[in-house]
């Protein structure tokens, strides 16, 4: 019945404690100088302050700000769906499904495949909306098969064994699953059939593409639906008694297989749904898609606390809102050069500043009960 | 063998039982019989195939060979929702509750394979008659209950599925002397309320003082059956079990 | 008695496999296991043809004329298949059912639902075109997989192959140990020969025994199909004659005392050695390039057994210590490197080359040293990566440029001696090989005191580990700095070696490959480690570099990926285990068992007859 | 409770005000506890009374939310776990926790980790101060074992932890605690899942621990013949507080011990 230990707010004792204080103060010295010569640049680029680092300040306007906000919030909420999936997924079996990102791609390839056989049929063109229900549902189906196949094949045979074992597999069917799009579907990147104005288009309302507001409200619903099942259901209740103690919640005649079932089947069919948002925001997709969205989703599930679906998809937005910004607001005005090429390393630095920092998450970590092994 | 005095067919039944845990050999040709209304015991040191026992009445673990009977059906190879649903359930060792849900969800998850919403809400009131104190928590998460509530839940829960008998795994172990008294006396009282209990049980003084019958079992072996008050005379059970413990 | 069984119990419940009858006539199948088993089969020969190995495959004969490589990837399935059906799950207290025809019509039934697999895909292939998605859609495959005739001949062929070949499968349940052994033993001598057929060519070539290789291959690739016969039949004596002998030497130094053994194993390890130092003069240049490149992942592996195998920290990011090592490797020797080029020695630098990767093992250790394990995987992988993008990036291009890497970096000068570099790949064996024997060294030595002692017990409980007064962070850390400064030697010698860095060398799916290699060897054991680059790396290759097998190229890290999962499923205490590591995967099996008999000891106090020590040794 | 002997002696182990919390509940509310140099004191307590709660703060395994703790005068407040056992407070955990795939042998070894200096060089050039330490941790781990008789010694040494029997376990967990060379042993239920012979054999060697080895000890209990006979003296908490303190027939006579603690119809 031990707790884990607390962080400690005391004061730092080992060499290792004084490294990570100065590392925490670092990151936040950094995030913050960057803050401040931003604004600056933005106030005046001549300023000073600003032109310290960055001799070529230019600043950002105000719709340039929104827009990476916007396009950050859009691609957080799809972090955010897939980040269910781990988030659950940990809850439950307590180990990381590395190969859950690689789910997320096959729905993206399967939107792919049957959009364009849809396109193929001029359905596409003819009615968009019934064709996108029809892909969602496809890539739903086809990602959670996926997500059922592999939780039977690689991970209930390990059920029990040393924390690591699992997570060792997961890397493996990872690895598999993007190599098998290889070997069937080909090397290169493929595309979407062409959408809508609508879709593609900046409207109006705050000048955003109709896509990203796709994105955003299908999540949000989705959100809720998922919500309303875990936490008000007798099978949600079935889930959250497997999270905590399979043993004893098999003793109340809980098919916990059939339960764990469910929770990888749910999390499959979220990142079908973010599979198909994707396709339709970026219209293309390669057998390397999964990867770093799946880093990141992590990363999301982390930030928001793992094992919480309202944390998920916080952590979710709050990625996407970094690492969308954070290039241009933190390091532009810092004077590091090519920071778009810096995306993806300022998302893994997310991920460390954010353990590094709080490491239970925003909403705080519910892990299955710890004393069970 | 003292068991001829009540109803003709056992509630719950292990017939010449093997069972293994890997290449050892934990359960030996183990013959139980559990009939309707008794208060049962079954004693043991550590690794004498207590808990294989309760895992194989349960349907956690097959046996290789013999039969488990509930009810006069052999139920082998029944999952252990199937055996919940026919009225067989266990309060594990140390409560082992929902932490982070509230007791009302415990009590819920207690029934889950129940579909009778008016039995559910009767049951639960009959539980609250039964221990006040559980009404009172009824939102609070069960981790931030005390020992003693806890444990009331824990049985509360059991309750909850409408069992037919009870199995308690070492209802002793581990607990303050004021709690396992408590625990004494909240068996005794639902065995009183009619229900069947079958006890699992290290303590051989405090299982025999209200068990109408016990066996003992020794590395996997059953190797004394008879009645409590026999047990309790018994010298080498004396010697080997109740030590010194008794005064 | 000793046979270790699956677990069977658990919170899950899983029903174990229902009783076998004591005698079953042969038509008596478990009908449902063999359909699943035979979908199963059936879904794996269309995944297999449809991603286009036995196509690719074809080129490589294993047998000449009967068989290649692209047809046995067909054959293996419905083999494995039909060897599975009729697995029964061993009970002690329990008959097993007597090995009989029905192992085999199980066999030939099971087959032919999974050689059934192939028959679709002849009939789906010749009636639709998928060409759209799947990029092996091609009438190539449909030509190869009905031998060049109607689609009808497909149908029938495959089906009958599958039984044949799944027959076969059944048949080796019903042989007797040593049958099997022999059988098994044959297969593998045949296919290693095919396998190792560039490198026996080459070495007969150092050796002049041409004729022998002359002999055996054909001019084309392949052997003989008469030395194939041959060469089965003189293993399969072997097989039956020299195989207990082995096993008795074996259990004769086991059973030495511990100054002979200690003398055995070290007659052993000089006789190794000797080997390797004496082979590469024989050999050519294709193997010792391929030497050098298995050296330099054993040391890679060794470097992150160390912090896998012995402190249990599960590193991904791995990479990012060869990535540094060779940077600065390059940066410290090339004239060519942008910003700083001080032209060391190689030797010289490599002294920097170390103090730096130490520095940044502990930069990058220092904060995930505490994660929880699962975190630390991720979060190290992003550190490999980070470390990749900032090589990559504009930003530090000035420093070590950027994607077009740093080139014309001088080979490795030892003590005056002439340059090593990659033109002569022999050299570099040698330096790769006294690297790892520092590595082995230091493994060996470390394992067996304070310090691998607290890194066990940190593996095994890291808050008991605390508090009985191991500081964990400390030791972890210096497990991690280790592995880090073991990196940077292959990281150097990689530069040396290839005479460029580029940033794309050092993708994460290098730490990967390592991984595969440490596990597939066996974690926490040299020896399984060395065995398992040897095995890995020598026959499918590295990342980049080409193995025995070239033309799995395309494949390989499908299989690496295949590979792991099995692996973890199948055996994970890997090829050649430590024995520490199998106690800790088995211990469920094995502690229940124990438990039981430790208590019977305690009863009868003393008796260590086949104590739970007999269940252990492997 | 004070040294009878006149000289007001320091307690070895003082808490003062010590209490922890999580997350609002208060697992210990300003408790004042404290053990002497060669004293067995028992804590007795209903269950979740923060009896383990007091040892996990004791051995820095969680925080202390206020008060502080003294070990020979010198606070322990901010220490890491392993800086407390290196000053000299070895525990056993309430459910075993052995290192299952060491050996006997090496479970106690390692434990010696904070009294021992050599480092990895050491070992990599196999100095002959690396192998006489190596030989003297070796030697002690064999010493401490020979405590347990007949039970832990010969062939048992290479086996793995985890194929002992229970009763064994529990003593190896004794022998790996004393082998961190302590001053304090603090023991969490020692004897549960005993039988009663083997905690009647245990219950002995907590004396011979304390007069033969000189350890002070702190021994947390539910057996109440274990506690009666081992104890110098017993502390009663309920609540994360002391509701009683003195020897066991003063307690356990005590009405709010038997109230909280005991129950009525045990005899004990």
């Amino acid at each position: 019945m031990m707790r884990r230990r607390r962080t400690r707010s005391g004061a730092p004792r080992s060499g290792v404690d004084w490294f990570l204080t100065f590392l925490r103060v670092a990151i936040l010295t950094v995030v913050a100088v960057g803050i401040l010569a931003f604004i600056a640049q933005e106030i005046d680029t001549d300023n000073p302050f600003a032109r310290w680092a960055n001799p070529d300040a230019t600043g950002l306007t105000g719709a340039q700000f929104r827009g990476l906000v916007v396009s950050g919030v859009a691609q957080g909420c799809m972090y955010g769906l897939i980040a269910l999936g781990y988030s659950m997924v940990y809850g439950v079996l307590g180990f990381i499904n590395f190969a859950h990102g690689e789910v997320f791609m096959v729905g993206a390839m399967t939107g792919m495949i049957t959009s364009n056989k849809l396109a193929d049929a001029g359905l596409w063109e003819s009615n968009f909306i019934g064709s996108l229900v029809l892909i969602v549902i496809v890539s739903m189906i086809v990602c959670t098969l996926t997500a059922v196949i592999m939780e039977r094949v690689a991970y209930r045979p390990l059920r029990g064994s040393p924390r690591l074992i699992p997570l060792i597999t997961s890397i493996g069917v990872s690895f598999f699953i993007q190599n098998a799009s290889i070997v069937l579907l080909g090397p290169a990147a493929k595309s979407y059939p062409d959408v809508p104005d609508w879709v593609k288009d900046k409207h109006t309302f705050m000048q955003i593409e109709g896509a990203r507001i796709l994105v955003v409200v299908v999540a949000t619903v989705s959100m809720l639906v998922l919500w309303y099942l875990v936490e008000h259901t007798k099978g949600g209740k079935a889930m959250r008694a497997v999270a905590e103690d399979a043993e004893i919640a098999a003793l109340m005649g809980i098919n916990v297989n059939r339960t764990i079932v469910k929770v990888f089947a749910v999390g499959g069919a979220m990142a079908g749904l973010a599979g198909i948002l994707w396709g339709i925001l970026f219209r293309s997709v390669i057998h390397s898609t999964g990867f770093l969205p799946g880093i990141k989703a992590f990363s999301a599930a982390v930030v928001g606390g793992i094992g919480h679906l309202g944390g998920a998809m916080a952590g979710g937005i709050s990625i996407g809102v970094a690492e969308s910004v954070g290039p241009l607001l933190i390091l532009e005005p810092l004077g590091v050069s090519g920071v778009s090429q810096l995306r993806d390393a300022v998302a893994f630095a997310v991920l460390i500043g954010v353990l590094l920092l709080r490491p239970a998450g925003i909403f705080g970590e519910r892990l299955p009960a710890e004393d069970r092994t | 063998m003292g068991a001829a005095q009540s109803a003709p067919t056992p509630l719950l039944e292990m017939r010449s039982v093997n069972a293994h845990y890997g290449a050892v050999h934990a359960l030996k040709d183990v013959d139980l019989s559990i009939y309707e209304g008794e208060l049962v015991c079954l004693l043991g040191g550590n690794a004498s195939g207590k808990s294989t026992t309760l895992k194989t009445l349960l349907g956690m673990l097959e046996p290789t060979s013999g039969e488990v009977v509930l009810d006069g059906e052999v139920v082998n190879d029944r999952p252990t929702s199937y055996r919940v649903a026919r009225g067989v359930t266990m309060v594990p060792e140390n409560r082992r509750l929902f932490k982070r849900l509230n007791v009302r969800e415990n009590l819920d998850l207690g029934a889950y394979l129940r579909t009778d919403a008016d039995g559910i809400a009767a049951d639960m009131e009959r539980i609250f008659e039964l221990f006040p104190r559980v009404k009172e928590r009824l939102n609070q998460k069960a981790g931030t209950l005390s020992g003693g509530e806890q444990q009331m839940v824990a049985m509360g829960r059991a309750l909850m599925a409408k069992p037919r008998v009870l199995l308690m795994d070492e209802p002793s172990m581990g607990l303050a002397p004021a709690l396992v008294q408590q625990n004494f006396e909240l068996i005794q009282q639902i065995h009183q309320a009619g229900l069947t209990v079958f006890m699992v049980e290290q303590n051989a003084n405090m299982a025999l003082s209200i068990a109408d019958r016990g066996w003992v079992l020794q590395t996997g072996r059953v190797v004394l059956d008879d009645t409590a008050e026999n047990l309790l005379a018994h010298p080498d059970l004396r010697a080997s079990y109740l030590g010194q413990a008794d005064t | 008695m000793t046979a270790t069984l699956p677990p069977e119990t658990g919170a899950a419940g899983v029903p174990a496999e229902p009783s076998p009858a004591a005698a079953r006539p042969a038509l008596a199948q478990d009908w449902r296991r063999l359909v699943r088993m035979g979908a199963v089969g059936a879904a794996a020969q269309i995944f297999i043809a449809l991603s286009n190995m036995p196509v690719r495959l074809d080129e490589r004969v294993v047998v000449k004329p009967v068989l290649s490589l692209g047809y046995l990837t067909l054959l293996i399935v419905p083999f494995a298949a039909g060897h599975r059906v009729g697995h029964q799950i061993k009970r002690e207290g329990m008959a097993v059912h007597a090995a009989g025809a029905q192992e085999v019509v199980g066999g030939i039934a099971c087959g032919a639902v999974a050689g059934g697999g192939v028959s679709l895909l002849a009939v789906l292939l010749a009636n639709f075109d998928l060409r759209e998605p799947l990029v092996n859609w091609s009438p190539i495959l449909a030509e190869l997989l009905s031998f060049g005739n109607e689609t009808w001949f497909a149908v029938v062929i495959w089906l009958l192959i599958g039984a044949a070949v799944g027959a076969a499968g059944g048949l080796l349940r019903l042989m007797g140990p040593a049958a099997r052994r022999a059988v098994v033993t044959m297969a593998l001598a045949v296919g290693g020969a095919a396998v190792l057929e560039p490198l026996v060519v080459d070495l007969a070539e150092g050796m002049r025994l041409e004729a022998l290789t002359d002999r055996l291959y054909a001019r084309r690739g392949g052997i003989n199909w008469s030395s194939a016969l041959g060469l089965a039949a003189a293993s399969g004596v072997l097989a039956v004659l020299g195989r207990g002998r082995i096993r008795q030497a074996r259990t004769h130094i086991a059973s030495l005392e511990g100054a002979k053994r200690t003398r055995a194993n070290s007659g052993l390890i000089v006789l190794t050695g000797a080997l390797l130092i004496v082979l590469p003069l024989f050999a050519g240049k294709l193997t010792n390039e391929l030497l050098a490149n298995v050296g330099l992942f054993v040391l890679l592996a060794l470097g992150l057994n160390i912090v896998v195998g012995l402190a249990g920290i599960l590193d991904l990011g791995y990479v990012a210590f060869f990535a540094v090592g060779s940077y600065s490797a390059a940066v410290l020797t090339a004239a060519t490197s942008p910003r700083i080029n001080p032209e060391l020695p190689w030797l010289v630098a490599l002294i920097f080359v170390v103090v730096i990767t130490g520095l940044v093992g502990l930069f990058i250790g220092a904060p995930v040293i505490r994660m929880r394990g699962d975190y630390l995987a991720i979060v190290t992988l992003g550190f490999g990566e980070i470390i990749r993008l900032i090589f990559l990036s504009d930003w530090l291009s000035g420093w070590f440029g950027g994607s077009q890497g740093i080139t014309k970096i001088p080979g490795a000068g030892i003590f005056g001696l002439t340059d090593v570099a990659g033109t002569d790949p022999r050299r570099v064996f040698y330096l790769v090989l006294a690297f790892c024997a520092i590595a082995i060294y230091v493994s060996w030595r470390l394992e067996r005191s304070r310090l691998g002692r607290a890194w066990m017990a940190v593996r095994e409980d890291e808050t008991v580990a605390e508090a009985m007064g191991i500081n964990t962070v400390n030791v972890k850390l210096l497990a991690f700095v280790v592995g880090a400064v073991l990196g940077s030697f292959s990281g150097a010698i990689f530069s040396a070696k290839v005479g460029s860095v580029f940033p794309n060398s050092f993708l994460i799916l290098v730490s990967i490959v390592i991984l595969v290699v440490v596990i597939f060897g066996g974690m926490g054991s040299i020896v399984g480690v060395i065995a398992g680059s040897a095995v890995l790396i020598g026959v499918l290759g590295g990342p980049k570099q080409p193995g025995l097998l070239a033309e799995f190229s395309e494949f390989k890290l499908l299989i690496y990926g295949a590979l792991l999962i099995w692996m973890m499923l199948a055996r994970p205490e890997g090829l050649i285990p430590s024995v520490r590591r199998s106690r800790e995967l088995h211990q469920q099996e094995m502690a229940q068992d124990a438990w039981l008999k430790g208590q019977v000891d305690d009863d009868l106090d003393g008796d260590d007859g086949d104590g739970p020590q007999a269940a252990v040794a492997t | 409770m004070t040294a009878a002997n006149g000289t007001a002696r320091r307690p070895l182990l003082e808490t003062r005000r010590l209490s922890v919390d999580f997350g609002g509940l208060h697992a210990l509310d300003e408790l004042d506890f404290e053990v002497h140099e060669g004293e067995i004191v028992s804590v007795i307590g209903p269950n979740g009374a923060g009896k383990t709660t007091l040892f996990n703060a004791i051995t820095a395994t969680v925080e202390a939310s206020g008060g502080d703790i003294l070990f020979e005068g010198s606070s322990l407040m901010g220490l890491d776990p392993n800086r407390v056992t290196a000053r000299g407070i070895a525990r056993t955990f309430q459910n075993v926790r052995l290192f299952a795939n060491m050996t006997v042998l090496e479970n106690v070894m390692v434990s010696q980790h904070c009294r021992t200096r050599q480092h990895a060089f050491g070992a990599l050039l196999y100095t002959p101060s690396f192998r006489r330490e190596e030989a003297e941790i070796r030697e002690r781990a064999e010493t401490v074992l020979s405590f347990f008789g007949s039970r832990l010694v010969g062939y048992r040494f290479d086996q793995p932890a985890f194929t002992l029997s229970y009763a064994n376990r529990r003593r190896l967990e004794i022998a790996r605690a004393m082998a961190t060379q302590p001053k304090l042993i603090l023991l969490d239920e020692p004897v549960a899942g005993m039988n009663p012979v083997e905690s009647a054999e245990l219950t002995g060697m907590i004396g011979r621990l304390r007069d033969e080895w000189g350890f002070a000890i702190v021994v947390i209990e539910h057996h109440m013949d274990v506690v009666r006979e081992v104890s110098d003296r017993v502390v009663v908490l309920d609540h994360g507080t002391k509701i009683a303190e003195g020897d066991y027939a003063e307690v356990s006579t005590d009405p709010k011990v038997i109230e909280a603690y005991l129950g009525q119809g045990t005899d004990a």
